[in-house]
């Protein structure tokens, strides 16, 4: 190890790893583990202040496949979400990341997932989205395509739920829809989640080689692949490395995160920018008229405020507080006390 | 007739959303403030406004301040129910009453005080609402002259009410005064209830269980709340909001807390879940419905050890039941709550004292056994009006049970959750965030090894279930041991929460009444403590007294018991929704003693 | 050396996903169509593909069927697994193995085969996909010519496999064949283990429990099912939608069901009692996560009512515990499912037999009584494959219950819900779309009176909840009765569900070796039948066996039976996730029984 | 009552009352229960058709209040979505009516509600909206507006779930927002939405006025008033009375919906046409940003498959199915035997 290439605190990418996945060979999640892992260890982001979170699933089963050094929680199926607010209001300084399924977070989970978007609860929620439950063996999720079709011949009828537009509408201030097999789209993207304050809601396509990557599927490599309709070409300039980036404003949309880092959007369609939410809803509706698979940053609002911003709370983790400053003294009770004698 | 000094019960029978509650509060103090023992219960409905509402006040020089069945005083209010209200009374009882609700010819063995509201509250103000509002101060100012309570103590209590109103104050005042001032010069008063100055009040408070809870909570350093509004909890944390402004609050203006209003139980027992995960004294209130709601997290809270505490203000169910009424009714649920072999601590609070105590040390607990507490308060605790000792600042400082920091961490090198170091079942834990690079562990729902590891094997699971086995059973010593009065009797009563002040009152009728001697232990905790098993074995026949239909802590009891010993329980289990009164124990313990 | 003829465990270790299924599926077919008693479990994780899984075939003359804790035959595949299963082995046992693995130093006192399964099936096909699954048949084909099974009944059996498929067939086929003539060619049998022809299976089935709950289910007529997937539950709702696909749909295409995936199980049972309530016949299907989060639907349908039936296969709890491993762990906490005093009917099915005839029975029960029926069925008989009796069809047409017409309400003129006109605390119902204009209720969760009508009334409130209780007690009688085998023994054992394939031959290890006589009832369902109680009389010492941590049906036991009977009983409950085994119970009751 | 006006199928008003309510004087809701009544009664709707679902809460009573005649089932709160679904399953030819609270449906009951709407399951679905807890005393709910404030001085900051769009995306095919105040607005609505077939979402503004009908509130009957916007006036034809109605196509939007009757939207906004899903969330999204509470049918699409046309069912109700259509022959069971033999 000693000559293993360190990041800027120092670590090397050994650091950054986690047990040994069991998920399937080839499964989409774990391409996206290792995108997480490698996003975490180039932004030279200190393992132990991330915490990670996910619900029941092949999906929420893969932080155990990264990190080892970051605390993490597996906790029940589709309720991840209040979890993870629970963690981050107990420590608002943990840099929290939600990993779900697409059954996690749009069947069963989302109700929690409606209301923690309109909390703009800063986190990096990343969706591994492949349509079906993979771990109970394959049935459909809502965000299955209209038409999909499973192995067994079984053909999906019901409207897909569209988490990205779901989240833009309700409060989410970065939203992005990737791919797992799209290494660059999907770096820069988490990298810019990573420096998003507040909800920042990734959809990534990640086939299921297990039930839904054969012919019929809407879900699979190579279907995403075919109808995959990048926005943009991202690029991500970390605010260490931040020396005055120069760019073309009329080709490059230039978003400068909360902590001064810049996600650029090297424009394909030539009037989307993703500050609008109007045109992102508009966009994503059109989308799923054209049955394109629409991916990039689609929305991002770097000011708003979160929901930690919101309560008024010490700048110190409530988790830590001493003693003396969560317990009033003996002569707050004795108020309290005389006033109702 | 001779008069019957404090011991009277005074029930105020309106409707609701009618303002009443201020003028209820006014002559509950007024009691207090003569120094004679005072509880006030009101029964409420499950709506908005308009309908039937009583409100019970009971003085007792005895002290006795569980609900009494016999109402002495009636003042009839609602022209909907009034005609059963009266109907219900004892000869002898007296009625006050809207005049044109025309009672008088009702019946004849009670005594009728008329009083036209309306005309009596007429010169004091001429706007219809407040009009509306002033009769209820001007029954205060009827039933003061009637029951000769000090008319200055009635105006102290109003200008303790109103003291932040002025224009309020002076009108609610002068209405009492007309109501006083009637009552003495229309009225004869021709029943024996009367109330005068004693020493038994002084240095108490008045307050209801989850303002106490809050107060507890908040002492017990409380740093996460979550909650989703239910009858009967939502109090709890209403005033626990209010509270925490108050003094939670550092001279930064910042909050050493987050409140947050959950979008349900589900959410708001995960948010705690989390926040217990992450090292908060995390918290959540609710009612039945809302603990249904929690039995898959309650499961995870168990297996993965996370700490929580979880009040559930008991309603009557089963179902949304009546949410309004008081029950002892999820005591055998939530000690298992969850699938699986799950297995709750349970707090079993009986007074507002305990509200408060239970309120911090719960924390304690939780942290200490990292695990899920459950507080059982009912309705009748939680929002009704009681007496009490001014509360007792916590004799412990804070303890957040075996969390290991950076700087252990540097000196042990590493640790494992799940392992029992210290034979006690209880892992040390750490914290998301410590800056330590074995700080680290994957908490899960699934199986696991000590080292926080998936594993499906047999032997890692088996040793698991059996420490948090050892662990649950071990707390029996640390939590809060039952209250026993009496000794060497041959009958024995078990009794727990608001069961208790009947219970007091009982054992005195049971003595005085029946010449029946019993010895009383109050369960305060699940698991129980090895004096619960003591004191059936010292007892020949044990009654359980509780408020359910399936004799819920019976049942506990008789799981948890030496067998030998459970032919000597006898369940005593109601659930009519109202607080349980001492005259129905002592009937029926009376009668199955064969007295 | 003599010769062991059909006794004898085989345990296949692979990894899951490689398609192990079919041939293991065709080995215990191959032995069952010799006419020798067989059971087969599949021990899998709770993973898609790529980790260890062990299948276990038991061929047993005496037909026993449990679980046997010995492996005698083991067919390595897996190198992960490998090492640890041979060292489990007993001195004498058989490896078979992937030549690859060099197993054969791993200790001396078993018989070591080795097969180069690669080298073997090379000749087959060329397609390395293909070549990996023909490993599997190849084992059969080893398996056979060592244990000397009939080779033309694996053909036959593989015959039946791949009926459909032409192409599989001819290589599966051949892959046997070739691991059969390589064992007869290369190996020399050192071990003890044969099968040999018998008639003890002449027309009967093989299946798993949860086809036959399918089964069972669609035979009941069902119209409504809704699921949320959850192992160990899915595959009963798939077999459903297959079979209701076949058998359920009209001459005109058109379907007499629906079956609908909910989007989880707060829905799927929300779902069920809206069916159910509308007339259906309802079902849904979980696992413990799902009963946890059906409380609070639970306590609805018990308290208004509510035909139901849900099916809870269990795993492992608490929390999301082992998904794959089995267990009676949901029992307790069942029963009692949801806040307030709510009380549930249980059926325990213990055989494939019992899944078929509980699965139509369960609909006569909650339409009788109207109230959820919740089956607990577990992984072990709902996902292994069984031998069993041809089920029979049902011997009683559909009754639905008090359900009153138009005509019956033309006749009676109206009707009160919730009255109990017939003494057994079954009320009438009425369904919606019923055309009379007296038919309607107000069907609600809130306290309510004979009419359906809102009441906050403590009167009315313990009208009700003493009616349900009744109600349900009742169901005692009509609910499946014990079944009891022996008389006499000073000894009883009780069991339930999966355990009494143990419990036979434990009771039969206990006889033979311990000399020891037990009498054994097996309780087939909740509240339990007054046999129960005449079964705990006639013993002095009743053991209850079941596979969870706390003991949960003796605790039910404790709770129900009259309290002198108690201390006759002792709990033996075990949870290691592997269906119960006949040697640990025998060794347990014999240890504290003194022999 | 000899001569009370009848209806159609010649039941008078009183046939179509229900319980007295208990809900406070002056409440929005009890105004709604009035409107529904009478368009039961007008459209001439047989009672015992009828089936009323609701959750739990000052709406989720009024059932109780209108229509004994037909079953009710108020079930848990949230929840009505499955359980309505369950009824209609069990029995297709009820006209399902769902009452819900802006709590019941967009704070606890938002994951049911989504779901719901996403199948298109025939009902209506009536949002009794007031933006707080009635029942439980007047706690914000999701719909409550960003800077909506209480009596007690709390004001909300957490954006608002608009039920409606969120209806519209995932696919409800008549969705509409009135007040409880315009009579006339509501009754054309309820109207239209009974003879639709599919999920009917009706966002009704509903004032509490317990806990928030005062100055600063959102919902109080003065700021809806003030902040109306409607689209269009609405007129109803019912099938019975459609005799060849004429109207001027430019200015009258003419919707046939499934039973055969009309709706027709007299156009006050030009270009607005309820049957253009893209134009409805845009012109919605604009009412947010201006502060608009922006009524009328707001988007229809008369003709979509519903939840129980996709299951293939048989037409008969399954509840009443006879025994032999729901228990398979002997035969059956045989052939089942013997393929497992
Ligand atoms: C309450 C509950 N219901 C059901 C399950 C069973 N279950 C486990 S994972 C899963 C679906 C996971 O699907 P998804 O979130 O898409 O993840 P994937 O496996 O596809 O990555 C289900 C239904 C469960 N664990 N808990
Ligand atoms: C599971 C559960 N949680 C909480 C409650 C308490 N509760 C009753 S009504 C209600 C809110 C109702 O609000 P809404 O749906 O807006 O109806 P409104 O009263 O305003 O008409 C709540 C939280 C409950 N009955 N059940
Ligand atoms: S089943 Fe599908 S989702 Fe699960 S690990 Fe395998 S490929 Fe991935
Ligand atoms: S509290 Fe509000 S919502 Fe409830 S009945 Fe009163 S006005 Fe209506
Ligand atoms: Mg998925
Ligand atoms: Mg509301």
């Amino acid at each position: 190890m000693a000559d293993a290439k360190t990041n800027r605190i120092g670590l090397t990418l050994a650091d950054y790893q986690g047990g040994k996945s069991t998920l399937c060979a080839g499964c989409g999640h774990n391409a996206i583990s290792e995108r997480l892992l490698n996003t975490m260890f180039e932004l030279g982001i200190q393992p132990e202040r991330v915490a990670k979170l996910s619900g029941i699933g092949c999906s929420s089963k893969s932080p155990a496949y990264f990190m080892s050094r970051a605390h993490s929680f597996n906790t029940v199926h589709g309720r991840m979400p209040s979890v993870a607010t629970g963690a981050l209001l107990a420590n608002r300084t943990l840099i929290a990341l939600g990993v779900s399924g697409d059954g996690d977070t749009a069947s069963i989970g989302i109700g929690q997932f409606v209301h923690l978007v309109r909390r703009n609860l800063p986190l990096v929620y990343v969706i591994e989205d492949n349509g079906v439950y993979g771990l109970t063996k394959g049935q459909f999720s809502a965000t299955a395509d209209v038409g999909s079709k499973l192995k067994t011949g079984v053909v999906n009828e019901l409207p897909p739920i569209d988490t990205c537009l779901l989240a833009i509408e309700l409060g989410a201030t970065f939203v992005g829809r990737s791919f797992s097999g799209d290494k660059r789209q999907l770096s820069a993207m988490l990298k810019a989640a990573v420096s998003h304050r507040g909800t920042a809601v990734l959809d990534v396509i990640s086939p299921c080689v297990a039930f839904n990557d054969h012919e019929g599927s809407t879900k699979s490599f190579a279907y995403t692949k075919d109808h995959d309709e990048p926005l943009h070409e991202l690029s991500f300039v970390p605010v260490f490395e931040d020396i005055g980036v120069e760019y073309n404003a009329g080709t490059t949309v230039d978003v400068r995160l909360h902590d001064g880092s810049h996600l650029q959007l090297h424009k394909l369609e030539e009037s989307y920018d993703p500050r609008q939410k109007l045109q992102a809803v508009q966009r994503i509706l059109e989308a799923q008229v054209r049955g394109e698979v629409l991916t990039g940053v689609l929305y991002v609002d770097p000011a708003a405020p979160t929901f930690l911003d919101r309560l008024g709370m010490v700048e110190t983790p409530l988790a830590t507080l001493p003693a003396n400053e969560v317990r009033p003294p003996r002569t707050a009770l004795d108020e309290v006390m005389r006033s109702l004698g | 007739m001779t008069t019957v000094v404090n011991d009277v019960s005074l029930q105020v029978a309106t409707v609701n959303g009618s303002g009443s509650q201020s003028a209820n509060m006014v002559l509950l103090r007024a009691i207090f403030q003569m120094g004679v023992p005072v509880s006030g219960k009101n029964l409420f409905p499950s709506n908005i406004a308009g309908l039937p509402t009583w409100y019970t006040i009971r003085a007792s020089k005895d002290g006795w301040v569980g609900r009494k069945k016999e109402i002495d005083v009636l003042v009839a209010m609602n022209a909907e129910s009034a005609k059963e209200d009266v109907a219900s009374l004892r000869p002898g009882s007296a009625v006050v009453y809207d005049e044109p609700l025309a009672l008088s010819s009702v019946r004849s063995d009670v005594a009728f005080y008329p009083v036209p509201f309306d005309k009596v509250v007429h010169p004091i103000s001429s706007e219809a609402k407040t009009k509306k509002l002033l009769r209820n101060m001007a029954y205060v100012g009827v039933v003061a002259q009637l029951l000769e309570l000090e008319m200055a103590e009635v105006e102290r209590a109003i200008g303790k009410h109103f003291a932040k109103k002025a224009k309020a104050l002076e009108l609610n005042l002068a209405a009492a005064r007309a109501g006083f001032d009637f009552a003495k010069a229309q009225l004869k008063k021709t029943d024996p209830f009367v109330v005068r100055r004693m020493d038994a009040t002084r240095g108490k408070i008045i307050i209801d269980g989850n303002s106490a809870a809050a107060l507890g909570a908040m002492f017990g350093g409380v740093t996460v709340v979550t909650w989703y509004p239910i009858t009967p909890s939502s109090s709890l944390v209403e005033s626990l909001i209010s509270y925490m402004g108050r003094y939670r609050i550092g001279p930064d203006g910042k909050a050493t807390y987050a409140i947050v209003q959950a979008e349900d139980e589900l959410a708001a027992i995960g948010m705690v879940m989390g926040a217990g995960w992450a090292g908060a004294r995390a918290m959540t209130a609710t009612a039945g419905p809302g603990i249904s709601l929690m039995s898959e997290f309650a499961g995870l809270g168990y297996f993965a050890e996370v700490p929580a505490v979880i009040w559930d203000v008991q309603r009557v169910g089963p179902s949304t039941g009546l949410p309004t009424r008081t029950s002892q009714g999820d005591v055998l649920s939530t000690a298992f709550l969850s699938h699986g072999d799950t297995r709750h601590l349970l707090l079993l609070p009986a007074t507002v004292e305990e509200c408060f105590q239970f309120g911090w040390e719960a924390f304690e607990y939780a942290e200490h056994f990292q695990t899920p507490v459950f507080v059982l308060s009912d309705l009748d605790i939680g929002m009704n009006n009681w007496m009490a000792e001014p509360f007792r600042y916590p004799d412990r400082p804070i303890h957040r049970g075996k969390v290991l920091s950076k700087e252990d961490l540097d000196r042990l090198g590493g640790f494992e959750r799940y392992r029992d170091v210290d034979g006690d079942g209880i892992g040390y834990r750490t914290l998301p965030g410590t800056d330590h690079p074995a700080a680290a562990y994957f908490a899960r729902g699934t199986g696991h090894n000590e080292k926080a590891q998936y594993s499906e094997r047999s032997d890692d699971w088996e040793r698991n279930l059996a420490r948090l086995e050892r662990k649950v059973h071990n707390a029996r010593t640390a939590l809060p041991a039952p209250v026993l009065q009496g000794e060497g009797a041959e009958v024995g009563i078990i009794a727990y929460g608001s069961s208790h002040h009947a219970m007091l009152e009982a054992r005195e009728q049971l003595r005085s009444e029946k010449k029946l001697d019993v010895d009383y232990l109050r369960v305060r905790a699940y698991p129980f403590h090895d004096d619960v098993e003591a004191f059936v074995k010292n007892h020949a026949r044990v009654y359980v007294v509780e408020q359910n239909r399936d004799g819920q802590l019976a049942g506990l009891l008789k799981l948890d018991l030496t067998a030998e010993l459970v032919p000597r329980l006898r369940s005593v289990a109601h659930i009519p929704g109202l607080p349980l009164d001492a005259r129905s124990v002592t009937e029926e313990v009376a009668a199955r003693e064969g007295r």
